[in-house]
């Protein structure tokens, strides 16, 4: 219960410093919109990128985590603050967790934000109906994301590269999960095209390769951080 | 023929390239270590 | 005991490359010629040792960054660092061959197909896995961060065999080298391959620690004449 | 030594940095209401023993014992009884004062938070700024926070790395009061300063790190400042 209660307490300080300066959620926002306009403007807008779309909405909102990612410690080591959450939690993990749920939660306002934009750019057919589907696909997508995320963000800020090292490391880790999130994107937007019923089996598929995924990387995330941060 | 050629070709000379690259780097950290253990020495006495 | 280790270094040198010459000696001349590719098959008996020889490999850096993690002993990072940059040579040759490999059977020398995708995604993850080595200077951080990168990294290891089930329910036609029919003289060619490599492999591991060891040993001595 | 009032044993505790040796085979013993002040030249390895005594630094071999406990074996034993005033402030730039000590206080389970936090602001004098975001403080000001961050939890034993850098002639007078009344309250400090007037003014315990070592170590009947320079000056040289 108390170790439930500090991973709160650290959100919560997250979410108050990130609602004062907003650094993070904004540039994150603009990222996803720039990255949208840019598309537009490389691809064109004919019928054909609409079956890339999907692809955009994942590749836009996987280099916004980066972005995001990339600041998930410096507030912690530019002060050394990492030390004094060392000597104040009783475990390591609580300070894995608590910053995987900030970063997981800035992600997530970002992607909603962004998500009507997307679907006024590149989206024809109305897939309301399939709505809870692709949130619930978003939101396991970001799981997986922050999980190994938050722990390679704490890998790249011990490198003399800092920054430029978290793309090369989270990118390729991070295929499975960007596969199974783009391919079940993609069934929602076109759900009317396919069948029902091939739908369904389908998406059971790919929803059930995320879980499998976040499951691992937040097992390891969990097992493997103490020894990031420790010294 | 060329493709098969080729093929034995570039595996075979990444790998003997990598091979020549450790044996060559072994033999210079050897000669530094000589080197090295030699300045000690003549430190010591 | 230097006396003991630096024999059995020789002789996995010299079985290693023996046993290499001996597979290629079959590969050439008693192995039959495939019906269909001709002699582009052969490319095979060097393609599918350099595809299971890396994931060895990697398994390797897994353990060891493991027991590292687990006992302290700095021999097990560099084992680790050692096994994943020669996992990484062996993967080049793999993707080198496999594209050679492409052209002549499908007549492009890029297929985003499991296998070879796979195999890159490899090759990104221990290329990073290297950079990472490289840009933390001090010792026993180095090697703590890497061992957990090493354990990260080998969780997508997995997916080459699990995409090629995922990308099959999207495309039906799957090329698979074992898909080629083999008989008993590819198969016995192809095995000696795979032991021959993977004694190459381990021989490569010994100098390739060795060179760390004598790295660190060239530094202790530079401190010490400073001293 | 009475052994009863042992609370703080180190034994033969090394350090390596890569290749380094930082720390070798360092013993010191730490009394119940001590206030220890370790002197040495820059790069001595004071901030890396401090560092290690409060578990934020791993050590190569050796044993460190706080009442008793392994702090290798039970660091949150040892984490709850200890307040570090460090070179780095330990502070959230982007959070106002009180939301950096409302923070720490909940995440050691303080009781009686917002009386604690009123009471200890007044202490360090920045009652007037208790809701101004920590970026617009003077690096004094930040310093005087950081340390009612380090008593916030009423820790027994505080270590103090430099406090004195960076504060001016006022802040320090504060600082003086705070450890007087530490010291009053039985607390044990461990303090590190390259300034050895500086150091010899609280202490009653007094060690010269150097080489690695602990070169020089005294218990009450301290020596005066013309001596302990003497000795000081005796003890870097030796090790050079």
């Amino acid at each position: 219960m108390n170790y439930l209660r500090h991973v709160l307490i650290l959100v919560q300080k997250d979410i108050v410093a990130e609602l004062r300066t907003k650094e993070m959620l904004n540039s994150m926002l603009l990222f996803v919109l720039l990255t949208m306009v840019m598309f537009n403007f490389a691809f064109g807008s004919g019928p054909e990128t609409e079956t890339l779309s999907s692809g955009l909405l994942w590749i836009s909102f996987l280099f916004a985590a980066i972005l995001g990612l990339n600041r998930v410690f410096v507030h912690e080591k530019d002060e050394g603050c990492l030390d004094g959450l060392m000597l104040c939690s009783m475990d390591c993990s609580v300070i894995y967790f608590g910053k995987a749920i900030s970063s997981f939660l800035f992600l997530s306002v970002a992607e909603l934000i962004a998500l009507p934009v997307f679907t006024v750019f590149f989206v024809r057919e109305s897939f309301l109906s399939h709505l809870w589907i692709l949130i619930i696909v978003l939101m396991l997508g970001n799981v997986g994301i922050s999980a190994v995320g938050t722990l390679l963000s704490a890998i790249s800020i011990n490198t003399k590269a800092r920054d430029l090292m978290l793309p090369v490391l989270f990118l390729p880790v991070i295929v499975p999960i960007l596969v199974a999130a783009v391919k079940s994107t993609g069934l929602v937007l076109s759900f009317s095209s396919v069948g029902t019923q091939q739908f369904w089996t389908e998406i059971v598929i790919w929803l059930r390769t995320l879980v499998i995924y976040d499951i691992i990387f937040v097992l390891v995330g969990f097992l493997t951080f103490e020894y990031v941060v420790e010294e | 023929m060329a493709y098969f050629a080729a093929a034995y070709f570039a595996a075979w000379l990444i790998l003997f390239l990598y091979v020549f690259y450790i044996e060559r780097k072994l033999a210079l950290l050897g000669r530094d270590l000589e080197h090295l253990k030699n300045v000690v020495k003549r430190k010591k006495s | 005991m230097r006396l003991k280790n630096g024999t059995i270094k020789r002789c996995l040198g010299i079985t290693s490359f023996l046993g290499i010459f001996i597979s290629l000696y079959m590969a050439f001349f008693y192995t039959p010629l495939d019906k269909n590719l001709g002699v582009v098959q052969k490319i095979f008996y060097i393609h599918f040792p350099a595809a299971i020889v890396p994931y060895f490999a990697f398994f390797v850096v897994l353990v060891c960054s493991i027991i590292y993690l687990k006992t302290r002993d700095r021999k097990w990072s560099k084992i680790a660092y050692a096994s994943a940059e020669i996992g990484l040579v062996i993967d080049t040759a793999l993707l080198v061959t496999g594209t050679i490999f492409d052209k002549p059977t499908w007549g492009v020398w890029w297929v985003w197909e499991p296998r070879l995708t796979t195999s890159l995604i490899m090759w990104l993850l221990y290329a990073g896995y290297l950079m990472l080595y490289y840009s933390v200077g001090e010792a026993e951080r180095r090697s703590r961060l890497t061992a957990v990168y090493g354990i990260v990294a080998f969780i997508s290891v997995p997916i080459s065999f699990m995409s090629i089930r995922w990308w099959r329910t999207v495309h039906p036609i799957v090329f698979e080298p074992t898909k080629i029919a083999l008989d008993t003289s590819m198969w016995v060619t192809t095995l000696v391959f795979l032991f021959s490599m993977t004694l190459f492999y381990a021989y490569l591991l010994g100098h390739r620690v060795d060179m760390i060891g004598l790295q660190e040993e060239i530094e202790d001595l530079k401190d010490e004449v400073e001293d | 030594m009475p052994e009863v009032n042992l609370l703080i044993c180190v034994d033969s505790l090394s350090k390596r940095f890569g290749r380094r040796k930082v720390l070798n085979e360092l013993n010191l013993n730490i009394c119940k209401g001590d206030f220890l002040t370790i002197v040495g030249p820059n790069g001595a390895g004071k901030t890396t023993l401090l560092r290690i005594l409060s578990t934020l630094s791993g050590f190569s071999s050796g044993c460190i014992t706080i009442n008793g406990v392994d702090i290798k074996e039970n660091p949150a034993f040892v984490r709850k009884k200890i307040g570090l005033l460090s070179h780095n402030l330990l502070l959230y730039k982007d959070l106002n004062a009180y939301e950096n000590l409302r923070f720490y206080g909940k995440m050691y389970n303080v009781s009686l938070l917002e009386d604690k936090i009123s009471e200890l602001l007044e202490k360090v004098e920045l009652d007037h700024r208790k809701f101004d975001v920590v970026r617009t403080f003077s690096r004094g000001m930040q310093q005087r926070l950081s340390i009612a961050r380090a008593l916030l939890h009423d820790p027994e034993i505080i270590f103090l790395d430099e406090p004195f850098s960076g504060l001016d002639v006022h802040a320090g007078r504060i600082l003086d009061g705070i450890l007087e009344d530490l010291k009053k309250g039985c607390h044990t400090l461990v303090m590190t300063t390259h300034d050895i007037k500086k150091g010899l003014v609280h202490a009653n315990s007094v060690a010269v790190l150097s080489g690695s070592k602990i070169a020089y170590h005294q218990r009450e009947n301290l020596p005066d400042l013309d001596d302990f320079n003497q000795i000081y000056s005796d003890c870097v040289r030796n090790k050079r």
